[in-house]
């Protein structure tokens, strides 16, 4: 462990670890033990990378808010502490072929995410916009870089403390169209991703979007073998399944995700109640 | 040091399994660790249809443990068969499949399908979980009854080769576990598993409900060792010849060498892949350590040593005559 | 806020309550702990004859738990009448005494005793420790089964002034906690004590023998609090009117709600005191928090509020017809 | 937590805890929670001090050997952590009215809780000598500082690496004699004391024991309530009691422990198979 930092609302923690920051691909993420050699916690806890750096052999950081017992132990970890970390983890965001223009969404912390998206898709020669929103003023993270590397950064506050009042689905059709966006990235709470996801599909944009609060509440291995995480995703061949958020995702594509049906098993899942009972093959 | 362990007719080569349904269907934890070098990879519990499972929250943090009421989500026994069994043996796994059902029939075709499968040599041996709810007695589990318990064992015995072993995989939410296993030894399991996870409940300090969808859910981890290693210890004092894999918060070579001794040939590992991925290899290892430590080498002469007496026997309560003490002052 | 709670006839000015045999007696927690300002007082199970109890090693660390397989050591009804009542009386705690026995007539002589002592007066309720056992059904615990239970029941309730709240403490070491409550309730009893230790076993890892002198003991701590919870759960769902004084691994005011929520009116804490004796005020104090967070001004509004629907309701399996998803490409 | 160094085979560790420093007397103890917040260790470790001083507004030091995890946990900690401590615990050990000589007998690190009371001995013009023991050279705590402090000092190692060769046992008949000891103090291994109670009895010379492994060993609490660290001690009206180290100890009256019969409940202790069933008042 190298630093832990107060960033608005939220801590950042950097670690040094070559083996995961070389590997890194933007969208994946760290699973990480909390409590200590001792600790009564076990299951690990998921945040998505916000960097990597190439200082110390390889760094990486990831942005996470105080709040549960294990987030509140991480943000007491001094210098020189180890932490027990697996990554990178899970389907990363996938990139166009070819330069096109990008919108990427952040809500609250979320937005940590996209700045390594972000950093990918300029090498790329994409056009990066960025919309960032959260309640109030200092739990919007990284507006400032935004404004610094995108081609437009809006900021959205619920009580207009910082940027335009409002929430993201508000603004989200008028800058879209303005940045004559071609596909749009969506990172943080999974209400917002739900809406980001059916605006883009409203006026056929491809949208992908990272379900890293849904992987904060229910990840507990962020490998894939706990099963914990699942949640309903339509297939390619239209059949519903119950994926892992973190093995399957966290990127999934947005209008493929049943929003609405979160928390369930919706009765034509595979495996549900009142689905075709002979397997399919496995299909994302 | 000789780490081999029996089962019937099987010889492992080491005793440390992974623990049903937390090892997903291998290709997660072969990131990890090496399959082949586990004593057996024992699959998820393996039901009749394709199954989702619970809607989450499924799973909860608990002091030392988790709870999962996870609804025994799987592909089912064709697509296991036709995808996960084949892949396992690729990778040169030992591989203990486990069977669930929610009726007797279910287990017997389950039973049956793996046995007359092309894949069946792939199958080292079968472990029952009778912790499945019986859909044919109000959703009470197969394990709370020492004759719903057997009846089970008997059907998939039944079902299955002779040569391959039959663990049945017991509850500890009974009054008298070692009843439940004589009925399963009289129904002809050839082993135990012991323990499955113990009911619980936790409650979502937001909503002031149950935290997980299905209300109650099964305990396990560390949490629950102390229970593990009683249910083991008892288990053995009732039956010494029958083989027994014990589990339920293993985390270390020194918890292994403890269900060993208290009398399991085998351990398994679950919970702690959730936090550790690793964990089995390391495991094997302190394992080996720990019986050199004491002197051990061969596994087999350990299990079931905490039943015997030995040289550093514990404190007593002394029944001979006691040595005058005279009071000096 | 109105912490205060009704078991029977008997009101106490806050729910919680030191668990039996955790708080010594009296003494060594007041010098970290106003007596006065606890729920009440649980007293060390009293027996009828002074016990030295089993020999060391009689507790034993597990994770997130402890084993202990005292045997029940104290000095006997009378003294415990002579000495240990009137110094707590002086302190103005509210005492429970829990009472313990092995046989029928030791648990009626000791309510006997207790009932006719001129201290009487000093005693605001009396639990029943059921899971002591039987020396006339081999050792068996009373809690195991529900007429063993309720002869139990019987006999102190028979035993102890008609005002008096007879508690009863159940064991989680069975099938069907419910049943036992059942017959208990139907014996008589004020209300249930939600739950004693179960059962467990810790290694020591230089003999490799079992660590306590009881080979077993009882798990307590927060390891176990789901299991407690789901106790609590269970019976409050079978027996609505029931009061229940919840524990098992109470260490903070939100698991004390969790367990009012669960369908307790009161809790007790006892493992957390061996590591934190100032841990009852705390606890207090943090509830209150929990519940003003909640928006609630009477404990007795949360009892049992985990068993009804609230606004904020958990996910469930969706049952009416889904909105249909179009696939967009 | 103010620092832990290391000291020949074994740990030292220094709090600020003024309100510890301030009430202390030799012999007491300190119960220690360890593992932190979300520890899963739930026995409190109990531990002799070693030193308070009026640094800081009052410092405590005490000594411990890693070997269990919550040993190793406290080894690993570092300055300006924070512990819980309940302390000082026990009964101190009883100082003679008027000067006397004092023969101080330390096994291990046991010794460590023996300077303390050199200090008070010294206050009240006692003389002091020492033997100090272990099996090995590093593992004999303070030689140095006995030498400087006592009168004498005898250092008695299994192996010779340091001192004398052989056991304390082997040598205390002689020092006590060279030494005309008045009194004996001993702490640290069970089997050591149970040894030097039965010399120092044997010689008529009184002898008070601090039961620092027992207590290790067998206490959770530290406080008296969970009567797990006890021990059959013959009372002043001759019957046997099961007492708490942690309470009536851990300084005893050496003749009055029942060495041979620690582990065990005599049939003839209170409350025993065989006792008296009629109960007596408490004495200690
Ligand atoms: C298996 C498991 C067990 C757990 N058990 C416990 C437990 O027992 N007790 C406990 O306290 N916690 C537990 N946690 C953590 C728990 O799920 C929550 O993550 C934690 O309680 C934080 O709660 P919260 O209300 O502060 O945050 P959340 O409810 O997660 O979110 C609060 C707000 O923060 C924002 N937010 C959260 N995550 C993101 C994100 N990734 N990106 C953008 N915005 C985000 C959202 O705007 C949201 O509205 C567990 C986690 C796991 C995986
Ligand atoms: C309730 C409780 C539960 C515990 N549970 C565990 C557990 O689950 N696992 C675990 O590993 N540990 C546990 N411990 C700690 C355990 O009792 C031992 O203290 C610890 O294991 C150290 O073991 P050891 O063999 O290294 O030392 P010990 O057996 O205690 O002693 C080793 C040597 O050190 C010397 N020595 C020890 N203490 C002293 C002393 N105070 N003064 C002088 N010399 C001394 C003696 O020469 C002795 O021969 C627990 C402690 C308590 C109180
Ligand atoms: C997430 C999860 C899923 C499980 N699924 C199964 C299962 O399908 N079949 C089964 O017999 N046991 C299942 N178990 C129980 C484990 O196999 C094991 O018996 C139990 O967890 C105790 O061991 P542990 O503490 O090492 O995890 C599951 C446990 C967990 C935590
Ligand atoms: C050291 C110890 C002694 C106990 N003695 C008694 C007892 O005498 N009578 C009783 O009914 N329960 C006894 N218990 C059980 C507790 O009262 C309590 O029911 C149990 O420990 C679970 O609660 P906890 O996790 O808060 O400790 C004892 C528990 C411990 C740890
Ligand atoms: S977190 Fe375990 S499967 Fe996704
Ligand atoms: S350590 Fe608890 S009574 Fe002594």
């Amino acid at each position: 462990m190298l630093t832990v930092r107060q960033v608005a609302a939220y801590h950042a923690m950097t670690l040094v670890a070559p083996a995961v920051a070389e590997r890194f691909r933007p969208g994946q993420f760290l699973a990480v033990a909390v409590g200590g050699e001792h600790t009564s916690l076990l299951a690990r806890r998921c945040f998505p990378v916000y960097e990597v750096k190439s200082d110390y052999g390889g760094t990486v950081e990831f942005v996470f808010e105080a709040g549960d017992p294990g987030a509140e132990w991480l943000a007491s970890r001094r210098s020189r502490d180890s932490l027990d970390v697996l990554g990178p983890l899970g389907r990363p965001f996938p990139l166009p072929r070819d330069p096109a223009s990008c919108l990427l969404v952040g809500g609250a912390h979320g937005s940590s995410g996209l700045f390594s998206l972000a950093d990918a898709l300029r090498r790329r020669d994409c056009q990066v916009h960025f919309v960032l929103g959260a309640p109030r003023a200092h739990e919007v993270f990284g507006a400032r870089s935004a404004q610094r590397i995108g081609e437009s950064a809006t900021v959205v506050t619920r009580d207009g403390s910082l940027g335009v009042t409002g929430t993201i689905p508000d603004v989200l059709p008028r800058v879209i169209e303005e940045t004559s966006a071609d596909v749009v990235y969506a990172a943080g709470p999974t209400a917002l991703l739900g809406s980001v996801a059916s605006v883009s599909a409203a006026l056929g944009i491809p949208c992908q979007v990272s379900v890293g609060e849904w992987l904060a509440d229910t990840a507990a291995c962020g490998i894939g073998t706990c099963l914990s995480c699942v949640l309903p995703l339509i297939g390619d061949d239209g059949h519903t399944r119950m994926v892992r958020a973190c093995t399957e995702g966290p990127v999934l594509r947005g209008e493929r995700v049943r929003w609405s049906d979160l928390g369930t098993i919706p009765l034509d899942a595979l495996g549900g109640p009142r689905a075709p009972q002979a397997p399919l093959e496995a299909a994302p | 040091m000789d780490l081999s362990t029996r089962i019937g007719a099987v010889t492992l080569a080491n005793p440390v399994l992974t623990a049903s349904g937390c090892g997903g269907t291998g290709r997660e934890l072969a990131q990890f660790t090496d399959l082949a070098r586990l004593g057996a990879f024992i699959t998820c519990s393996v039901m009749l249809q394709p199954r989702a499972g619970r809607p989450t929250p499924r799973l909860a943090e608990t002091p030392s443990g988790v709870l999962n009421a996870m609804g025994l989500p799987g592909p089912g026994v064709d697509a296991f068969l036709a995808r996960d069994l084949p892949w396992l043996a690729e990778q040169d796994a030992r591989v203990v499949v486990s069977v669930g059902g929610n009726t007797l029939g279910e287990f017997w075709e389950v039973a049956r399908r793996l046995a007359e499968s092309p894949q069946a040599s792939a199958i080292a041996a079968v472990e029952v979980n009778v912790a499945c709810p019986n859909a044919e007695d109000r959703g009470r589990m197969f394990a709370a009854s020492p004759s719903a318990a057997a009846e089970v064992v008997r059907v998939v015995r039944g079902a299955i080769h002779r040569d391959t072993p039959v663990l049945t995989k017991l509850s500890p939410d009974v009054t008298d576990i070692a009843t439940i296993a004589l009925a399963c030894a009289d129904a002809g399991t050839t082993g135990l598993s012991l323990i499955n996870t113990m009911s619980g409940l936790a409650i979502d300090q937001n909503t002031l409900r149950p935290a997980l969808t299905g209300v109650s859910g099964g305990l396990s981890g560390p949490a629950l060792r102390p229970v593990a290693l009683r249910c083991v210890y008892q288990v053995h004092a009732a039956l010494p010849e029958m083989p027994i894999v014990g589990g339920g918060g293993v985390a270390t070579g020194r918890d292994a060498l403890e269900f060993v001794v208290a009398g399991a040939c085998a351990v398994s590992v679950g919970t702690t892949l959730l936090h550790d991925p690793t964990a089995p290899q390391r495991i094997t290892r302190e394992l080996e350590e720990a019986l050199a430590a004491h002197g051990i080498t061969r596994l087999a002469d350990a299990v079931g040593l905490a039943h015997r007496a030995t040289a550093a026997l514990p404190p007593q309560i002394v029944l001979g005559p006691q040595e005058p003490i005279k009071e000096l002052r």
